[in-house]
């Protein structure tokens, strides 16, 4: 990147000292991937989520605009431009302005340090993991600045529930990364997953029973940090309206889902990489195209979106699937069961180093096929659900 | 402590996606504890008491429809009964059955959306469409019968406006073979969540005096361990012929009378509906769908109130005659109407999030509340 | 590039800094000041991060955003009427704020012209992470665990508080 | 207590697997969408039942003024107006609003002909409420109604519509 400053500076704006070439470059790298990338990637999760939802529910779902729907969230996106940027009269204006481009902010900084494969990474931080969560905090600002700053009672307790929400849960959060941070020996995302190995029995989810739970955990907590359902308290329509995006419309509306669909991705990719091996692709895969070659780094992409658009799947399922909690509820789950479960497991999962620094193959292979048991015979339920519900098969999901 | 907390005035309602309709609470929270919520009604009023005064005794059923559009045949079924009651009528036994044939078909689909709505306010969408998908199949068998999806007005004085056409019975026997599977998938899906039993359990607890003393009526009252069904304690048209249980709250996760037994209550009683349509179908006689009427109707000087279970409950309609073609005055009672008095007791001291949970359990249904 | 890029990196994160510190002095809405922190903490922050500190830059995001600045915002939001107040620290005590500032301010001064400034040769960024567990766990292990004990004081504090508060609701609606 | 706690996760747990299990097999399960306007499997007036109340029409040859619908609507939103003409009684005007319309089809039963019925169209949005007066009676145009022949009444109620049978026939003894 920085030839290319150099050659646009010499090129084109010898005029300005080449910091400033350098700094316009980089927003305008940013700029690029944020539109280019970032969005349709949110845009097609939205999509995704829609999809699926429809058929959970029995229906088909968008598929009017493009090939299968597949545009439908640019045609939303067109249609939200032209929108009425409504701004109540009773709210508080700077803030109500400046909110969703904190929520905005703070969802899309976390892709910076995401590994998409071993080399494509935008900046490999030895404090990634931190980050990540760190990221998170600036969107509980911009999320209590929504709910104060809309001037509605129903905004303001949304912006209330989210705020309360998201701080608690960065505790098992903190507490469930905390066991792969331990087995890795770093903050670092590349380095958790460099530990870790291709094969399930190298992951860090079945590396032990303790961060066989811990996985679930931290699955749990990073739903809830996303006010995904069933933990979409601020946002709960049935509830609240709309929570904190009650009063906003057209673009600024658009944002606060951008971000929401970005989070989805960003969770997948938290628990891939600290559980589920990352980008790590089989060695005698990687070595028939060519270890160091761009197939090579697109096979490892490949293998890293599988596992996180699997993990979306499940949370955009759970969505579907479960009511929503209460308040209290919600707090009772994380400060009773997840951070004490959490401690244990980091306690846990420190002992278990201690004890066997190696991991013990046996407990990995009971824990895989425990897993493989349960997905089996949630695949029979599947199937005994449907055979008792006498519906037509339809195993195609473009109809 | 020495922190002073402001309450704060939320203004639930007209427009909210949980009032079902256009209800208006007027909710005085503490953060996310309310003290108190008022229930404000009115915003729906059509006036159709009165527009009942001016039509003729058969143009007033398609407005019983609106009455109750969640649950129009036994709206219609009750107006036609009263109206009956005061011509002195007797209505053919086919027609008697195609009442109640199509008033528990209704019943169950009133049911349905009503725990699916329940499931929706709590925050799970997929029950309440697939409820809907299941609702849809019954508008059709409806359509069909009648004509219409929603305002059915199917009944007519003296009888039901068409006998059912060729292959309903089939048709309505598949469904319900289908629709038995898709309760218990139900029932897995939703009252066996732990969410849900954590959201409804224990949340709005009416007990069996309050009950009684605020004069709820139908799954509401039973819920709360009233055994009271009018189907059966005050029998009308052709239930004593048909072999039928009165479900009752047993508070099977929490209290007697939460939000929970008021879900099963309506769960067990779709089952029972199915099991009366099944008898139905197979007791159902031949012969006319419309008795014989009088051309000009003009009942003699007198009045009358006649009560019905409808899918929310005793409704029971109030007629006056004064021997003109025009009824002297109709009145409706409802039972959302009293369900919806209760709610200021109940919800002291409850959570905003269990206020929604309480409404959408008492299946309140907003043109029956203001008429 | 980033060489060539520092500088204006410092200046904007200081002007950032300094144009937020201004408004949680000067704005005449309290919510303004408290959102203001936002900026004044991303800043410093950042320059944590331009020394090659990232482990205390991302604690700087986590603890003092994350943590200390929601709470003033609760704190500052569950305060009754709160958009209707327009105290500002300009009203509150001046007379005792300015020769405060003043003296702060002269003592900064001459401290800053006094020192002699050195360049130091810029150091490679190397994780700070393991070195910071390291001394937590061995040299700092008395106050790292005294902390750990304070913060326990803390929890068990507040849900006293929080207990007492919660039957004395009960019994006023009992 | 202790038990109450891992009962809590293990139902919680269950149920959730349960509720998967439930959401997925409906993935699998075929839409039940009727996607309409245009990918509907026939015209979507077949697939509408045929007692269908979507829309009223009279069929003016036979219709024979005798204002039976007029009266039974209960809001009015059929007008007839006839005039004395040398060659009898005609119809000057059959308007009905179907703006007004509820649907309920109390006018479709009294009918002696069946000559006003129901048909199963729907698609009849309008962008002002003047297009929605369906107007049977052309404007400055006169229609003779129909007259039943005394004898041939049996023919008659073969020549109707199948849907207007049963109501002739219970508007018969009456008439």
């Amino acid at each position: 990147m920085e030839n290319f400053a150099i050659h646009i500076h010499e090129s084109y704006l010898y005029g300005l000292p080449l910091s400033v070439v350098n700094l316009i470059v980089m927003f305008g790298a940013a700029f690029v991937v944020l539109l280019g990338f970032v969005a349709p990637f949110a845009g097609l999760l939205s999509f995704i989520e829609r999809r699926i939802a429809a058929r959970i529910q029995c229906r088909i779902g968008p598929n009017r605009v493009g090939p299968q729907g597949l545009l439908q969230f640019l045609a939303d996106g067109v249609k939200s431009l032209f929108k009425e940027d409504l701004i109540p009269k009773v709210a508080d204006k700077p803030l109500f302005i400046i909110a969703p481009y904190l929520v905005f902010l703070g969802m899309f900084t976390s892709f910076v340090v995401l590994p998409f494969s071993s080399q494509w990474i935008v900046a490999d931080l030895n404090v990634g993991i931190l980050y990540l969560f760190a990221t998170a905090a600036i969107t509980v600002v911009g999320l209590v600045m929504a709910g104060w700053g809309s001037g509605s009672k129903w905004s303001m307790l949304g912006g209330m529930r989210s705020a309360a929400q998201i701080i608690s849960y960065e505790i098992p959060t903190g507490l469930a990364a905390l066991t792969a941070i331990l087995l890795a020996g770093s903050l670092s995302l590349q380095e958790i997953i460099a530990a870790q190995g291709p094969h399930p029995w190298q992951w860090y989810f079945f590396d032990n029973p303790f961060t066989f739970i811990a996985f679930f955990i931290l699955f749990v907590a990073l739903v809830a940090e996303g006010n995904r359902a069933p933990f979409d308290l601020p946002e709960a329509e049935t509830e609240l309206v709309s929570g904190y995006n009650t009063e906003y419309s057209g673009m600024r509306f658009l944002f606060f889902f951008f971000a929401e669909w970005a989070h989805l991705y960003v969770l997948g990719a938290i628990l891939t990489t600290l559980f589920l091996g990352g980008w790590q692709v089989p060695e005698s895969l990687l070595a028939s195209v060519g270890a160091e070659s761009i197939a090579a780094r697109i096979l490892e992409l490949v293998f890293f979106q599988l596992k996180i658009y699997v993990l979306v799947f499940l949370v955009v399922q759970l969505r579907w699937t479960v009511p929503r909690v209460r308040m209290d509820q919600m707090m009772d789950m994380c400060w009773k069961y997840l951070v004490p479960i959490g401690f244990f497991c980091v306690a846990g999962v420190a002992i278990w180093m201690m004890l066997f620094p190696d991991g013990v193959s046996f407990v990995k292979y009971l824990l895989i096929a425990f897993s493989s048991a349960m997905v089996l015979y949630y695949f029979y339920k599947v199937y005994r659900n449907f055979k008792d519900s006498r519906a037509e098969l339809e195993l195609n999901p473009f109809v | 402590m020495g922190i002073q907390t402001e309450e704060m005035m939320l203004n639930m309602g007209p427009q909210h996606p949980s009032t079902h309709g256009v209800i208006r609470f007027v909710v005085k929270s503490d953060g996310e504890v309310m003290t108190e919520a008022v229930p404000d009604v009115g915003y729906l009023h059509r006036s159709i008491e009165k527009i009942g005064e001016i039509c003729e005794y058969n143009g007033f059923m398609p407005y019983t429809d609106r009455a109750d559009y969640l649950s129009a045949m036994n709206a219609n079924q009750g107006y036609a009964m009263v109206v009956e009651k005061l011509l002195g009528l007797e209505i053919p036994e086919r027609a008697e059955y195609l009442r109640v044939i199509a008033a528990e078909l209704n019943r169950i689909i009133s049911h349905i959306l009503s725990l699916g709505a329940v499931a929706m306010d709590i925050g799970a969408a997929t029950p309440f469409v697939l409820a809907l998908k299941e609702r849809e199949k019954v508008n059709d068998l409806m359509e069909a019968l009648c004509g219409q999806r929603l305002t059915y007005s199917y009944v007519r004085i003296g009888g039901v406006s068409y006998d059912m056409p060729p292959g309903f019975i089939e048709r309505s026997l598949k469904f319900l073979a289908d629709f038995e599977p898709f309760m218990d998938e139900f029932e897995n899906l939703v009252p066996e969540n732990k969410i849900f039993i954590e959201r409804t359990a224990g949340v709005g607890v009416i007990t069996r005096e309050d009950a009684i003393a605020y004069n709820l009526v139908g799954p509401n009252l039973r819920a709360s361990g009233v055994d009271w069904d009018l189907r059966r304690d005050m029998t009308y048209s052709v239930y004593p012929k048909l072999q039928f249980e009165v479900p009752v709250g047993v508070g099977s996760q929490g209290v007697v009378g939460d939000s929970f037994d008021r879900f099963i209550v309506r769960i067990k009683e779709i089952k029972q509906s199915i099991s009366l349509l099944k008898q139905c179908f197979a007791q159902i006689p031949e012969g006319d769908f419309l008795g014989e009427i009088p051309r000009v109707m003009k009942p003699a000087v007198g009045e009358c109130y006649v009560r019905t279970e409808s899918s929310r409950g005793d409704m029971g309609y109030y007629l006056i005659s004064d021997g003109s073609k025009n009824a002297f005055r109709v009145r409706i009672r409802t039972g959302s109407f009293t369900s919806m008095s209760i709610i200021e007791k109940i919800s002291r001291g409850m959570m905003l999030a269990d206020l929604v949970t309480f409404i959408a359990s008492l299946d309140v249904v907003a043109p029956e509340i203001d008429r | 590039m980033l060489d060539s890029l520092q500088p204006l990196v410092f200046g904007m994160l200081a002007l950032i800094i300094f144009i937020s510190a201004a408004f949680i002095t000067f704005s005449r809405n309290l919510i303004y000041s408290a959102f203001a922190l936002l900026g004044s903490f991303t800043g410093v922050a950042g320059l944590f991060a331009m020394l090659g500190a990232d482990f205390l830059a991302v604690v700087q995001l986590l603890v003092y955003i994350g943590g200390i600045m929601v709470l003033y915002l609760f704190a500052v939001l569950m305060t009754s009427g709160i958009g209707d107040v327009r105290l500002t620290n300009r009203s509150i005590a001046v007379k005792i704020a300015l020769p405060l500032a003043l003296v702060l301010f002269f003592s900064l001064g001459k401290l800053i012209f006094e020192t002699e400034w050195f360049a130091q040769q810029t150091v490679k960024i190397a994780p700070t992470t393991a070195a910071i567990g390291d001394l937590l766990l061995t040299k700092y292990l008395l106050p790292f665990e005294l902390v750990s004990v304070l913060l326990l004081s803390t929890l068990i504090g507040s849900v006293a508080l929080a207990r007492q508060e919660l039957r004395n609701s009960k019994e006023n609606h009992d | 207590m202790s038990s109450g706690y891992f009962n809590n996760i293990k139902e919680a747990t269950v149920s959730l697997f349960n509720g998967f299990a439930i959401t997925l097999s409906n993935m699998f399960r075929k839409p039940v969408t009727l996607q309409y306007p245009d990918k509907t499997p026939r015209s979507v007036t077949d697939l509408m039942p045929e007692r269908s109340r979507s829309w009223l029409k009279v069929e003016m040859p036979i219709c024979t003024a005798c204002l039976n619908c007029e009266k039974a609507c209960p809001i009015d939103c059929i007008k007839i107006t006839t005039e004395k003409d040398p060659s009898g009684r005609v119809m000057s005007g059959f308007d009905i609003d179907m703006a007004k319309c509820m649907y309920c089809g109390l006018c479709t039963e009294p009918c002696p002909t069946g000559a006003i019925h129901f048909i199963p169209e729907f698609e009849r949005a309008s962008f002002s409420l003047d297009q929605m007066i369906s107007r049977f009676v052309p404007e400055g145009e006169k229609v003779v109604p129909y007259k039943v022949p005394k004898k041939d009444k049996d023919e008659e109620k073969n020549s109707a519509k199948e849907e207007a049978e049963d109501k002739a026939a219970e508007a018969e003894p009456d008439a």
